[in-house]
């Protein structure tokens, strides 16, 4: 609970983080940048979870756990995706999204 | 266990068997015996029958076996038999017999190709036992994939385009079956009760009249694509004449059955008043096939073409015979089906053996072989004469019996469209009189065909049993049509109701 | 008095084909043709013991034949009326046919074992010749109309194999093609005059049918044109018989049939098979005399335009079966017209008359088929000109031959005359103008039979190396049937079959007879004078009726005209076409709704870029979209 | 005072948000990201998750960031300029991107949210300690090993994956 801060302000805070994540996801052609912009929406679903859980059912923990596991997840992904990349890289010699197309009709 | 079950579990094991061994003879000789157990079970059930009957029972199906297979919708794997499938599990059984010796020289794959081959036959079986839609409809699937994969790896010619355009079109034609057996089951019931599968329990209930137009044409249509209902019959000259000649003998024979069957059993029996209603558009498209077919054959070079024109000319036959909607035309539409699928077998397996001693079905390169091969080209005339009609074969008694039930209706309309039916009996006299001249009779006309040989036992053994069975039925049609008969009288007296 | 036992005569000829057709490559040549020959003797003479039983034992009962069901058996229900039924119908008519049948047959079979000696297919022709006996002995007992069908067809059937005997030979298979095609074009007509006749009498038996013809006749809804089902259903029978009887325009089968071996075309193509159209009419008659009087008086005109028309084609061919071919024809039109005009009952003379030359007709067309046989086996070739002066080698052939020649000019009193006789009769107290076309027809017959006879016995003074008596076993049969042809004509037909059985008062009338005898005398003359000698007159005449010998010699283009109806139009016109349509466009349209599929599935498999951003934005477009539409449009 | 530094805090993360999609120079980027995860971890700590926050900064800021800037080294992207990106697919993106905003925002708006109890939950680590590896009633030992065993998948994956041929 922020003092004077209704929900709505962190939401819709989250919401548009979440919201410049689509956005970068959508125009980035970097895979590490198209990366990036996926942490930027986790971490907005991460802040609404914790939200919701703290104005909302501030008796329970839910929301907070959720965010914990969700970070551990978001870590256990990074590496995954990174390692994917460099595989990529060391394949195409190119991170550029453009170019990873095999999976094609 | 029960005899019905049987049926189905004989190929299954035969099936099962036929995994473990390897070598060619053994691969022969196992697929051999679980169909020949197959032949001498339908047999049995043949008299089994007679004596169930014989000692009074008269439900409208015997031998009944039901288990629930699937709750929540109600299916159930759910058997029995009456006079019309009996025969054509007798049909069924000694087409498959013949069949597995029509492909005795299988050499490439043949343990796969036996397997597909028992389990396209499984399929057929199971169709013929069922009672429940559903599982019909399951076993119908069974016995129509199985030919993908016989007609793409076994085939000949341009098998791949052959095999798909079959397998595509008969989907369609499933599909268009699928919504008309869910519409059927959806209105199986009066409002409130369960509904139901079964086509005994289904019978009892009058569909409404407007759940019966819609659904009417899409199971018939469903059923006429698999017995070659014009326009939809294409697939059957590609498909045959790639198809290897057991597939061909099973397909001619006994698959195309199952249109006419289902048309008779499920569409017309199950939603009278739609086909009263609508008989006379499938009258026409079936009137066309008759004609349309025996023309078409009459001026094709390929044997497996002209004999899978005059398939969709006889098919036309059968369901025209099931549109006419008395009991002589019935009747006659069933022993067509038997006839048709006897003497098409015969059909395809000689032309297998001549297309595999000569290495041409073109009747323009072929000329003279009763010279050097008398037994098959005694047998090709015989075929040919039973599919002309001639008395004294089976060809006769099932188009006497269409013609005669059809005629008996009191309006032009159905009396014209069976004498433009009866002129094709013209016509395939001209194309099958065209074909036995020219590759039977004149002259030797390839050099090289002077050294062929005539038919060797497992040869003779299929064309033996199918002869038997042509002239049999044609010499004493009275006891197979008397079966037959009294088994119509539910679906005739469901439709004279809906008629009246 | 029972006669079951007849069934036996239909079935020893089957037992015989049994035989030599399945166990035929097993026995040897000659066994099998003893063996079959001696069948057919049983055959006969059970046949001549139930006529002896029929017609005297028996005899009448209150002054007509009965109509005896000696056997039936149900073959198969269509429905609870209609029914085919098997069995063996005893009546005069069929006595008088099992009488015909088995005697020429066991002659033919007689004769064959001489003119097939080395054959190499013996065994199959005495199986074939078994089969078309039994067919034809089973067509004239049948019971029913279905029944008669049915053989009808079989009948068909032994016809197509013997005349397409000699496999190997393109132009026999191509003519018993023709045959069969043709006939089967004909029993069109027939199977459907009889779900006509089903459909309205509601039976196909034929006593049934013929005691209540005229009730029936008078119960039978109309049909079109003005006539009754019942008369079209009579008139379409008629086509039937008429394909079958090679009777215009259906005939053009029947010469080209004489590719067959030559006792065969005396068995079947002149004695016994193409009566089988008289024969269904004369079963029929009292349904044909009960309808419509149209039905009978096309039988009539088919009947005299075809006697007509074949004697006139008979006088300009070469081929001396070719000729016999012809003179079948033109006989067998005399019968058509004869059943035509006549009545029933007491006006029954016409019916009486066509019986009794089917019955003298078979005997003496038989007798020169035999010949002409016998002649062909001597000099190896059909052809007129290749003979002449035979007299001297073949004096058997020869006096029996010249026996057949006046038996058919109707020169009295050889059998031709009386039974010619009785048709003119008929045809005068009908209409006169038949009267005068028969009359002539009778002139031209004997024109074109001395034709013949002098052109092979006489016309040179020919060489023949080989040329020599035919051996005893043709021979005899010759001499019976010589016998045969010329008493024949004494058999009291007016008592023993009639159109109902009874009694029928004929005697000769003379003012009918003796023109008929001169005509017959001065064609006889014409041919002396013509082909006695060679002489040039033949041609001169040939010039002087011009393009009318040149349309006859050319059958009138008949055939020509069938071949153009078959080849360009219904292969040309109809089958080639509709092969195309089914391959270019119900095919096709098969084929592109495939192709349509395939085409837009490749369209929109571009959708399927491969770019990941591209699905995400569609991704992240559709999740809200639908977000919108469930938020604000639905609830 | 709260509220000043949750509008800091908020301006802070959006700005930065912004500009990790749109900076040009990779590096940058990560640094941004850093910047708005610290951010993030601000906020846990005003809604009084210290916890939460802590990992926040540990993982995310400490791991995942360090992870992503090692793999820009790994792939010598380090000076890589990022290629322009055609302003079609801007437009959609940021049309896309807003349209949903509002979309969401709007449903933000016209809901309204009520919490449903005044009684705080403890969050001292102790009791999320307990809580975590609680097997009873309200625990959350199934999840904690599931992660774990992910997290292990995870790192042996990504070995293989990356590893050379």
């Amino acid at each position: 609970m922020i003092e004077g801060i209704e929900i709505q302000h962190i939401i819709l805070v989250s919401s548009l983080m979440f919201f410049i994540g689509v956005y970068g996801f959508m125009t980035r052609k970097n895979l590490i940048t198209m990366l990036m912009a996926i942490e930027l929406m986790l971490n907005a679903v991460n802040i609404n979870f914790v939200a919701f859980n703290k104005y909302l059912h501030p008796e329970n923990m839910q929301g907070h756990f959720y965010s914990l596991f969700i970070i551990a997840i978001a870590a256990a992904e990074a590496a995954v995706a990174i390692a994917i990349i460099i595989n990529l890289y060391r394949n195409l010699h190119s991170i550029d999204v453009e170019d990873v197309n095999n999976m094609k009709h | 266990m029960d005899i019905l079950s049987l049926f189905v579990i004989i190929p299954i094991l035969t099936v099962v068997a036929l995994l473990f061994v390897k070598e060619l003879e053994k691969v022969r000789v196992i697929s051999a015996v679980g169909m020949f157990i197959q032949l001498l079970l339908s047999i049995k059930l043949v008299f089994d029958y007679i004596a169930e009957r014989a000692s009074g029972n008269t439900s409208e199906m015997v031998f009944q076996k039901s288990y629930q297979w699937f709750e929540s919708i109600n299916i159930q794997y759910n058997v029995g038999v009456d006079g019309i499938s009996v025969v054509m599990i007798l049909l069924t059984g000694i087409i498959i017999f013949t069949g597995i010796f029509a492909s005795w020289k299988v050499a490439y794959l043949s343990k796969e190709f036996f397997i597909s081959l028992i389990v396209l036959a499984t399929g057929v079986f199971g169709f013929f036992i069922s009672l429940d839609l559903f599982t019909m409809f399951l076993f119908y699937e069974v016995a129509v994939l199985p030919m993908y994969l016989l007609i793409g790896i076994w085939g000949t010619g341009n098998k791949e385009y052959s095999a798909m355009k079959l397998t595509l079109m008969l989907m369609g034609g499933s599909a268009f079956l699928l919504v008309g057996l869910i519409g059927i089951y959806m209105n199986s019931a009066p409002e409130g009760q369960a509904l139901t599968y079964n086509i005994l329990e289904i019978a009892k209930h009058n569909i409404p009249i407007e759940a019966q137009r819609f659904f009417f044409p899409l199971t018939f249509i469903g059923f006429g694509v698999l017995g070659a209902l014009f326009p939809f019959h294409t697939w059957s000259p590609d498909g045959h004449a790639s198809a290897p000649t057991a597939v061909s003998m099973l397909h001619a024979g006994v698959l195309m059955k199952l249109g006419g069957y289902g048309a008779l059993r499920v569409a017309m029996y199950l939603m009278p008043e739609a086909a009263n209603e609508m008989s006379w558009i499938f009258i026409i498209l079936t009137g066309i096939s008759v004609i349309y077919g025996a023309l078409g054959a009459v001026v094709q070079t390929d044997l497996k073409y002209i004999n899978a024109y005059s398939s969709v000319s006889h098919c036309g036959l059968v369901l025209f015979a099931v549109l006419m909607v008395n009991k002589t035309s019935f009747n006659g539409a069933i022993l067509q089906m038997l006839s048709h699928g006897l003497m098409t077998a015969m059909f395809f397996a000689l032309i297998g053996m001549i297309y595999g001693r000569a290495g041409t079905r073109d009747i323009k390169k072929l000329g003279g072989l009763m010279k050097v091969m008398p037994f098959l080209a005694v047998m090709y005339v015989i075929a040919g004469m039973a599919s002309l009609g001639l008395p004294g074969l089976s060809g006769f008694v099932a188009e006497m019996t269409i013609f005669v039930g059809a005629f008996q209706h009191s309006d032009i309309f159905h009396r014209v469209a069976t004498i433009i039916a009866v002129s094709s009996i013209v016509v395939t006299a001209v194309y099958i009189l065209r074909v036995v001249g020219k590759i039977l009779f004149g002259p030797i006309i390839n050099e090289e065909h002077k050294q062929l040989t005539d038919a060797v036992w497992h040869e003779k053994l299929p064309l033996i049993v199918l002869l038997i069975a042509i002239a049999g039925m044609g010499i004493a049609p009275l006891w197979i049509s008397d079966l037959i008969m009294e088994s119509l009288d539910p679906i005739v007296n469901k439709l004279v109701m809906v008629t009246q | 008095m029972d006669f079951t036992y007849t069934i036996y005569i239909v079935l020893i000829p089957l037992f015989a084909f049994l035989v030599n057709g399945l166990l035929g490559h097993k026995i040897k040549d000659s066994i099998s043709g003893v063996f079959a020959t001696l069948a057919l003797g049983v055959s006969a003479i059970l046949s001549y013991f139930t006529a002896y039983n029929y017609f005297f034992k028996v005899g009448k009962v209150d002054g007509v034949y009965e109509k005896i069901t000696a056997f039936n058996t149900t073959w198969i229900n269509f429905t609870d009326k209609l029914h085919i039924d098997l069995g063996v119908l005893i009546d005069p008519i069929s006595v008088m046919m099992l009488v015909v049948i088995t005697t020429v047959s066991l002659l033919v079979h007689i004769y064959s074992l001489g003119y097939m000696k080395g054959d190499e297919g013996f065994t199959r022709f005495y199986a074939y010749l078994s089969l078309f006996t039994f067919s034809m002995l089973g067509l004239v007992v049948a019971t029913n109309i279905f029944q008669m069908y049915m053989f009808w067809e079989l009948v068909g059937l032994s016809s197509y194999l013997l005349i397409g005997y000699y496999y190997t030979k393109p132009s026999a298979v191509a003519a018993s093609k023709k045959a069969f095609i043709v006939t089967r074009f004909a029993d069109l007509g027939f199977l459907v005059g009889i779900l006509f006749l089903s459909f309205t009498t509601g039976t196909f038996d034929f006593i049934t049918l013929n005691e209540n013809a005229s009730i029936l006749a008078q119960a039978a809804p109309l049909g079109f044109m003005g006539l009754s089902v019942l008369t079209w259903a009579v008139i379409l029978i008629f086509i039937g018989g008429a394909g079958k009887s090679a009777m215009f325009p259906l005939h053009i089968w029947l010469p080209d049939a004489m590719e067959g071996p030559t006792p065969v075309s005396a068995l079947i193509h002149a004695a016994t098979m193409v009566v089988a159209g008289v024969y269904l009419v004369a079963r029929l008659f009292p349904i044909f005399s009960a309808v419509d009087p149209i039905a009978l008086e096309i039988v009539a005109i088919v009947g005299g335009v075809s006697s007509l028309f074949a004697a006139i084609i008979a006088c300009t061919q070469i081929d001396i079966k070719r000729v016999l071919a012809f003179s079948t024809m033109s006989q067998i039109g005399y019968m058509m017209l004869a059943l035509g005009v006549s009545g029933m009952g007491e006006e029954g003379t016409g019916f009486m008359a066509s019986m009794f030359h089917l019955f003298t007709h078979a005997m003496f067309k038989a007798l020169l088929f035999l010949g002409a046989g016998s002649i062909i086996h001597a000099v190896h070739s059909n052809n007129l000109t290749d003979m002449g002066n035979l007299r001297k080698y073949m004096p058997i052939t020869h006096i029996t031959f010249l026996i057949a020649c006046l038996a058919i000019a109707g020169v009295p009193p050889f059998s031709g005359f009386f039974s010619k006789d009785e048709i003119l009769v008929a045809a005068m107290n009908h209409n006169p103008i038949y009267f005068w076309i028969e009359w002539a027809v009778a002139g031209l017959t004997a024109f074109y039979m001395f034709r013949l006879y002098f052109g092979i016995f006489w016309a040179n003074d020919k060489k023949h190396d080989h040329a020599h008596e035919s051996p005893f076993s043709m021979t005899l049969p010759l001499v019976i049937l010589a016998i045969a042809a010329t008493f024949a004509g004494f058999v009291p037909f007016n008592e023993l079959v009639t159109s109902d059985g009874g009694f029928l008062d004929i005697h000769i009338h003379w003012n009918i007879a003796l023109p008929s005898i001169a005509i017959g005398l001065v064609g006889i003359l014409v041919a002396y004078i013509f082909y006695k000698k060679e002489s040039s007159l033949p041609s001169k005449m040939e010039k002087s009726v011009g393009s009318l010998y040149t349309y006859a010699y050319n059958k009138f283009y008949i055939d020509e005209v069938y071949m153009f109806v078959t080849k360009k139009i219904i292969f040309n016109k109809i089958s080639t076409p509709i092969a195309w349509f089914d391959r270019n466009v119900i095919d096709a349209s098969m084929d592109s709704i495939a192709n349509i599929t395939n085409y837009f599935s490749d369209k929109i498999k571009t959708i399927q870029s491969g770019q990941l951003q591209q699905y995400i934005t569609a991704f992240i477009a559709a999740v809200l979209i639908l977000v919108f539409i469930f938020n604000y449009l639905i609830s | 005072m709260e509220t000043t530094i949750f509008y800091i805090i908020s301006a802070i993360i959006l700005v930065f948000s912004v500009l990790t999609v749109t900076t040009t120079k990779i590096l940058r980027a990560a640094v941004y990201l850093l910047f708005t995860l610290v951010a993030t971890a601000a906020f846990y700590f005003m809604m009084e998750y210290n916890f939460l926050a802590a990992v926040q900064l540990t993982v995310y800021a400490g791991g995942i960031v360090v992870l992503i800037i090692f793999s820009i080294l790994l792939t010598h992207q380090i000076n890589l300029d990022l290629k322009k990106i055609n302003s079609i697919k801007k437009i959609t993106s940021g049309l896309v991107s807003l349209f949903g905003f509002i979309l969401i925002g709007n449903i933000i708006y016209t809901h309204t949210f009520k919490a449903t109890s005044s009684v705080i939950a403890d969050t001292s680590v102790n009791e999320i300690g307990r809580t975590l590896l609680n097997y009873g009633d309200g625990g959350y030992i199934l999840p904690f090993e599931v992660i774990s065993v992910l997290l292990l998948a995870a790192m042996i994956g990504a070995i293989i994956i990356a590893k050379k041929k």
